[in-house]
């Protein structure tokens, strides 16, 4: 615990610091600081969170018995769809720009605010009305189409409430693209004096990566939303097949957004891991340009990819070879930064506490999920495992084990700068390790299921599908309390947390120059960019103990 | 205030206009000329010429920066993506 | 300085302010692009799939309509580009009278375009039960013809209001029409507008005439 | 506790190589993991703090040429697999063999309809004799699902309006589950079945055990009788339209310049939406039948054009 350093706070943490600048609800509620927007979103990603882990808690306990247990067919349609909805369009795709990006983009870069604080505070809000959107849908009686709406279940079969959760979707897309919109001129214009684009965090340019995406990608699901919209509403479909409509087309639609979607989820989890393994390795990291390179390459491949969802679909057998390809080059970008991480641990002076744990963590998970991608972009193997809990297991590690580790690692790194305060490590590293134990012991069996053919969706299924379905459970049980635990101790921290200093984990970025929690306006003095990025010097730090 | 209206000051705006007009009837009179594919071909070239002729002078695409012309060229490049790999699929059917 | 009080917190000078605005618009409309591409894509895989159906429903489209339309728009895309240039000449009279002419040529699709859907829907040519052409494809050129226009109609209205609340801010001299970047990026947008016009004309009114 | 199984069964001839790759990627990845699991853990104690190390700058070591290694490396590993998977896809891109035993399937929610050559018909089940090729003609009647035997390694989505088709051959005997496998709705998880896989004596018993159905091309024909097909397409026919009399599996000129094979999915598609392929020559004057025929009808309206190729000569 020695390098978490107790400084005394200086006064300008005290006093006018973003936390203190209001105490109204009107103060939070009309806010264009994109630090307290960022709060803003804390809250409400975090309560959905916690409505798609509650929706999974009652599919891993009616998956417990091989028979329909205490859901029926209907409810766990419902159950499982209002789980990916929540989880993909609310949680996981603005989860961690919207979050710890406000926060901390204008920080990194040098800036004041974002571009368009005012449009960032409306992108806040569109999120939340296409969330209330969604819940009104759950509970006026929720919708059972899964989160991909393959049509024509969704535009003509489906009696429930489709055109509302859509119209969130629609909604909430244009929040997403907004924030996109905000952190692309956000990077080009305010950098500080001196913050060249190769002295750029790599957290920064993973949000530029993501941002990308959100910009190119969204819209289009936007549109397929209205069509499913429409098709319902007003009957003018163009995906109904009595007519000669196409539900193939529709799925490339869908899944020209929601493949590079993945990537949303997935680059800015990279920028944080590279931010923490660097700060406790104490090193450089390894082959800085390469992992630019690889951020922006898997943004742009991650878009010629989509077909790899459609390899029995009815898709033309050529296009599926083609997308087969695609999708195995879209793997080695994502292979280099697993060996740049690695390397970057070489010859460090590394410590361990919660945040590097998390991010450690993320390395195998993520290692574990990109090579189960392998099994899915080819082709035979894909049409004996598409459609089954393979692919659940397959994108739940990287999702989950992946995405959510880091966002875990980002908050535990940088609670300090946004609250001020310290937390407990050693709880904080208990859940960490059990986070991964859990993970683990949940979604592992589910790779052998899905081999095994059990078919995703399924409220019941074969007898013989039953001893790894319970072990999948009771992992679940593990990995629920792991995510209930900084609940607590992040409160304790946030009431009666020791203070943080400016800096307490001796860090380069130039978030760290200013004051924990940084003031209203971010920076006191102009912050000092450093020569290169990440300007660590293992052996020195330890010389000075 | 004579400077606007000096006819040096206001062509560019008024020449594409009529250019755009024009382009405009040729795409009408030809769609009503059996071509055959050919109509087709002719009615979305003239459209991507009256793009053009919006984009780079009543736009002013031209004189903007560098990144405008990124954005503008990154909207269609990703559409060209779009098209280009859906019809991967509907073509080898 | 007056230009002061013109800049927002977060930026350095007016120059970073109008850059960032640039980028931010361009960046908006390529967001458009696929927008409305994602509608283009249907409409060539299903006139790839269906010809025939395709030059058969887009025969019944009122071309006179739809012309007098793309008339009107290209026109207000020369009045807007004007509007620009006299506001960069400081103009800010014309500027604001060439916005007025925008938006009247703007109302004035929006009337003809009422028109057109009263004419289409007693014609028969909604999808659905009462559709009148025969094969069931052509409901699908329908359903993107409705879908198209509509969405593009959508982003008209939008541009009328932002150019409606722009003009009223520069009779009240709000700010400089000069140093404003809030009339060229609206001006973009509405450019763009005109420019989805450019392809549904041919895509919807014109097959199937020969 | 009940049957406990690491691995599915592997009953058809696609299930070797599938598992080939499948257990091939295994050892990839697991050789990966490991690598980068023991470097870490390996780095992780090593280079923790207090250790007496060097920690010089490791900018010696290169790290450009070592980027490029890996990187070109790993491309080569993934093309690698690649070419090693898409090379058995390749024999699936194949059409079926020729003599391959065709069987329709009508899916809907939440059931399965199967039926022979000789009209026999099952529901939520398939029997079928091992070492033949077995070709199935898909239709769905309502939505997308997926027809999926694990113990085959074959899943196929079921469009409705397409015709799907999908191919195997069984090789061990033995009873199956078949799965839907795209989400279709309510019951989705009880739209189950059984392929039950048959020495090819047994079959043979089985089949001639089964009540004798119309036979399948002989009710096509009534049908196209009783829809008034014969007015036009028959030889006496006063209004002009295509022959079908040797029409199924030959290329047929189209009026838009384009050639199709008359294959099931053509001739379903003329019947239903008869403006889409206009024949070179002729009107579109045939209206469309899609309201009036279900699954049933046309399976057997196909079944008796399909009847037909041996008839009539010419091109």
């Amino acid at each position: 615990m020695t390098d978490i350093a107790a400084l005394p706070p200086t006064r300008a943490g005290l006093h006018g610091n973003y936390l203190s600048a209001g105490h109204t609800v009107a103060s939070w509620l009309f806010t264009t600081d994109h630090k307290r927007i960022a709060i803003l979103y804390i809250a409400s990603t975090t309560l959905f969170f916690f409505i798609g882990g509650a929706a999974a808690t009652l599919i891993r306990i009616e998956l417990f018995t091989p028979d329909s247990g205490i859901l029926t067919a209907d409810g766990y349609n419902r159950v499982f769809t209002l789980h990916g909805v929540i989880m993909v369009f609310f949680f996981l795709v603005p989860v961690v720009p919207s979050t710890l990006g406000n926060f901390l983009l204008p920080l990194m870069i040098g800036a004041r605010d974002v571009a368009f604080p005012k449009i960032n505070l409306l992108s806040w809000y569109l999120s939340i009305a296409g969330g209330a959107l969604a819940l009104y849908s759950l509970l006026a009686g929720g919708i059972d189409t899964g989160w991909t709406f393959y049509t024509p279940y969704s535009s003509i079969y489906s009696n429930s409430f489709v055109t509302a959760t859509a119209a969130g979707i629609f909604v909430a897309g244009f929040g997403s693209i907004a924030t996109g919109l905000n952190f692309i001129v956000t990077i080009h214009t305010l950098r500080a004096r001196g913050m060249t684009w190769f002295r750029l965090p790599l957290f920064v340019w993973s949000l530029y990566a993501t941002s990308l995406i959100m910009l190119l990608a969204t819209p289009v699901l936007a549109m397929t939303m209205v069509l499913i919209i429409a098709e319902r509403v007003f009957g003018i479909g163009v995906f109904d097949p009595e007519r000669g409509g196409d539900p193939i087309l529709f799925q490339h639609l869908f899944w020209f957004y929601s493949h590079p979607a993945v990537y949303i989820m997935i680059l800015p989890g990279m920028g944080i891991v590279t931010e923490i393994i660097t700060c406790f390795a104490r090193r450089r990291v390894f082959g800085y340009e390469f992992m630019v390179y690889a951020l922006i390459g898997i943004a742009v491949i991650g878009f010629f990819v989509w077909g790899h969802h459609m390899f029995v679909s009815g898709q033309s057998g050529y296009a599926s070879l083609v997308f087969s390809f695609l999708s195995f080059l879209v793997a080695v970008p994502s292979a280099i930064k697993v060996f740049n991480w690695t390397a970057t641990l070489y010859r460090g002076e590394i410590t361990f506490p919660a945040p590097m744990l998390y991010a450690l963590g993320f390395v195998g998970l993520f290692t574990l999920g990109g090579l189960t991608g392998l099994f899915l972009a080819s082709l035979p193997v894909d049409i004996h495992v598409t459609q089954t809990y393979f692919v659940v297991a397959h994108f739940h590690y990287i999702m989950v084990g992946g995405m959510v580790s880091a966002l875990f690692g980002g908050l535990h790194f940088w609670w300090p700068k946004i609250t001020g305060k310290l937390y407990s490590d050693s709880f904080a590293r208990f859940a960490a390790v059990l986070m991964f134990l859990g993970f683990n012991f949940t979604f592992f069996p589910q790779f052998i299921l899905g081999y095994l053919g059990m078919p995703r969706r399924y409220h019941a299924y074969p007898p013989e599908f039953q001893v790894w379905n319970v072990l999948s459970s009771a992992g679940a049980v593990i990995l629920a309390a792991a995510y209930l635990m900084p609940l607590g101790y992040f409160a304790w921290s946030f009431l009666w947390g020791e203070r943080a200093g400016s800096n307490p984990w001796d860090a380069t970025g130039l978030e760290w120059q200013t004051a924990s929690p940084p003031p209203e306006h971010n920076f006191e003095a102009p912050p000092q960019v450093p020569e290169v990025p990440y300007d660590y010097h293992p052996g020195r730090e330890s010389a000075r103990d | 205030m004579k400077a606007l209206f000096r006819k040096s000051a206001l062509l560019p705006e008024v020449a594409a206009w009529v250019g755009l007009l024009v382009l405009m009837v040729v795409s009408l009179v030809s769609s009503y000329v059996p071509l055959g594919l050919g109509n087709g071909i002719a009615n979305l070239a003239i459209a991507g010429v009256q793009m053009l002729v919006v984009v780079f002078v009543l736009m002013h695409l031209k004189e903007g920066g560098a990144l405008p012309r990124l954005a503008a060229a990154a909207g269609a490049f990703w559409l060209a993506i779009f098209f280009t790999l859906t019809f991967s699929d509907f073509l080898t059917r | 300085m007056t230009d002061q009080a013109a800049i927002a917190e977060q930026f350095d000078d007016l120059a970073q302010q109008r850059e960032a605005t640039e980028i931010g618009i361009w960046a908006f409309l390529a967001t458009e692009v696929l927008f409305f591409g994602a509608l283009l894509v249907c409409y060539a895989v299903y006139r790839y799939q269906y010809p025939a159906a395709f030059l058969a429903a887009a025969r019944e489209a009122n071309v006179v309509f739809g012309t007098v339309n793309a008339a009107l728009l290209l026109t207000s895309s020369m009045t807007v580009a004007l509007a620009v240039r006299m506001g960069r000449a400081g103009q800010a009279r014309l500027s604001g009278h060439a916005l007025l002419a925008t938006v009247a040529l703007g109302l004035g699709f929006l009337v003809v375009k009422a028109f057109e859907y009263t004419g289409d829907i007693q014609d028969g040519l909604f999808p659905g039960p009462g559709f009148r052409l025969a094969p069931p494809q052509t409901q699908i050129f329908w359903s993107l013809y409705w879908i198209m226009t509509g969405v593009h109609a959508l982003h008209l209205i939008v541009g009328i209001g932002v150019l409606l609340t722009i003009f009223v801010l520069l009779r009240r001299s709000a700010f400089d029409p000069r140093h404003n970047t809030t009339v060229e990026v609206s001006c973009l947008y509405w450019h763009f507008v005109d420019i989805v016009w450019i392809f549904l004309y041919p895509l919807l009114y014109l097959p199937g005439r020969s | 506790m009940n049957e406990f199984r690491f691995f599915p069964q592997a009953a058809s001839s696609d299930a070797p190589q599938t598992d080939a790759i499948y257990f091939g990627l295994v050892i990839v990845s697991g050789a990966v993991v490991l690598v980068v699991a023991t470097l870490i853990v390996v780095f992780a104690i090593r280079y923790r703090r207090g250790t007496r190390v060097g920690r010089g700058a490791a900018s010696s070591l290169a790290s450009r040429e070592f980027e490029i290694g890996w990187t070109l490396a790993t491309l080569l590993a993934f093309l690698g697999i690649f070419s090693w998977a898409a090379a058995q896809d390749f024999v699936q891109l194949r059409p079926p063999p020729p003599g391959a035993l065709a069987i329709d399937v009508v899916a809907k929610q939440w059931m399965w309809k199967t039926q022979h050559p000789g009209g026999q018909s099952e529901i939520n089940s398939l029997h079928i004799p091992a070492h033949q090729p077995v070709r199935l003609l898909m239709h769905s009647q309502d939505v997308i699902h997926s027809f999926f035997v694990p113990a085959f390694r074959v899943k196929k989505d079921i469009v409705p309006g397409h015709t799907e088709e999908l191919w195997f051959e069984a090789t061990t005997p033995g009873t199956y589950p078949l799965f839907c496998s795209e989400y279709c709705g309510t019951d989705h998880a009880r739209m189950l079945g059984d392929i039950v896989v048959m020495a090819p004596q047994d079959y043979g018993r089985w089949l001639a055990g089964q009540p004798q159905g119309d036979d399948l091309a002989k009710a096509g024909e009534g049908l196209f009788r009783e829809l008034g097909c014969s007015g036009c397409h028959g030889e006496n026919a006063r209004v002009r339209a295509p022959p079908l009399a040797g029409l199924f599996g030959r290329p047929v000129p189209l009026s838009d310049g384009r050639i199709v094979v008359a294959d099931e999915a053509y001739i379903r598609d003329s019947i239903l939406l008869p403006k889409k392929d206009i024949v070179a020559g002729y009107e579109a004057i045939m209206p469309s039948f899609s309201s009036r025929l279900d699954e049933g009808d046309l399976t057997k309206l196909v079944a008796y054009i399909r009847s037909l190729a041996a008839q009539g000569a010419g091109p």
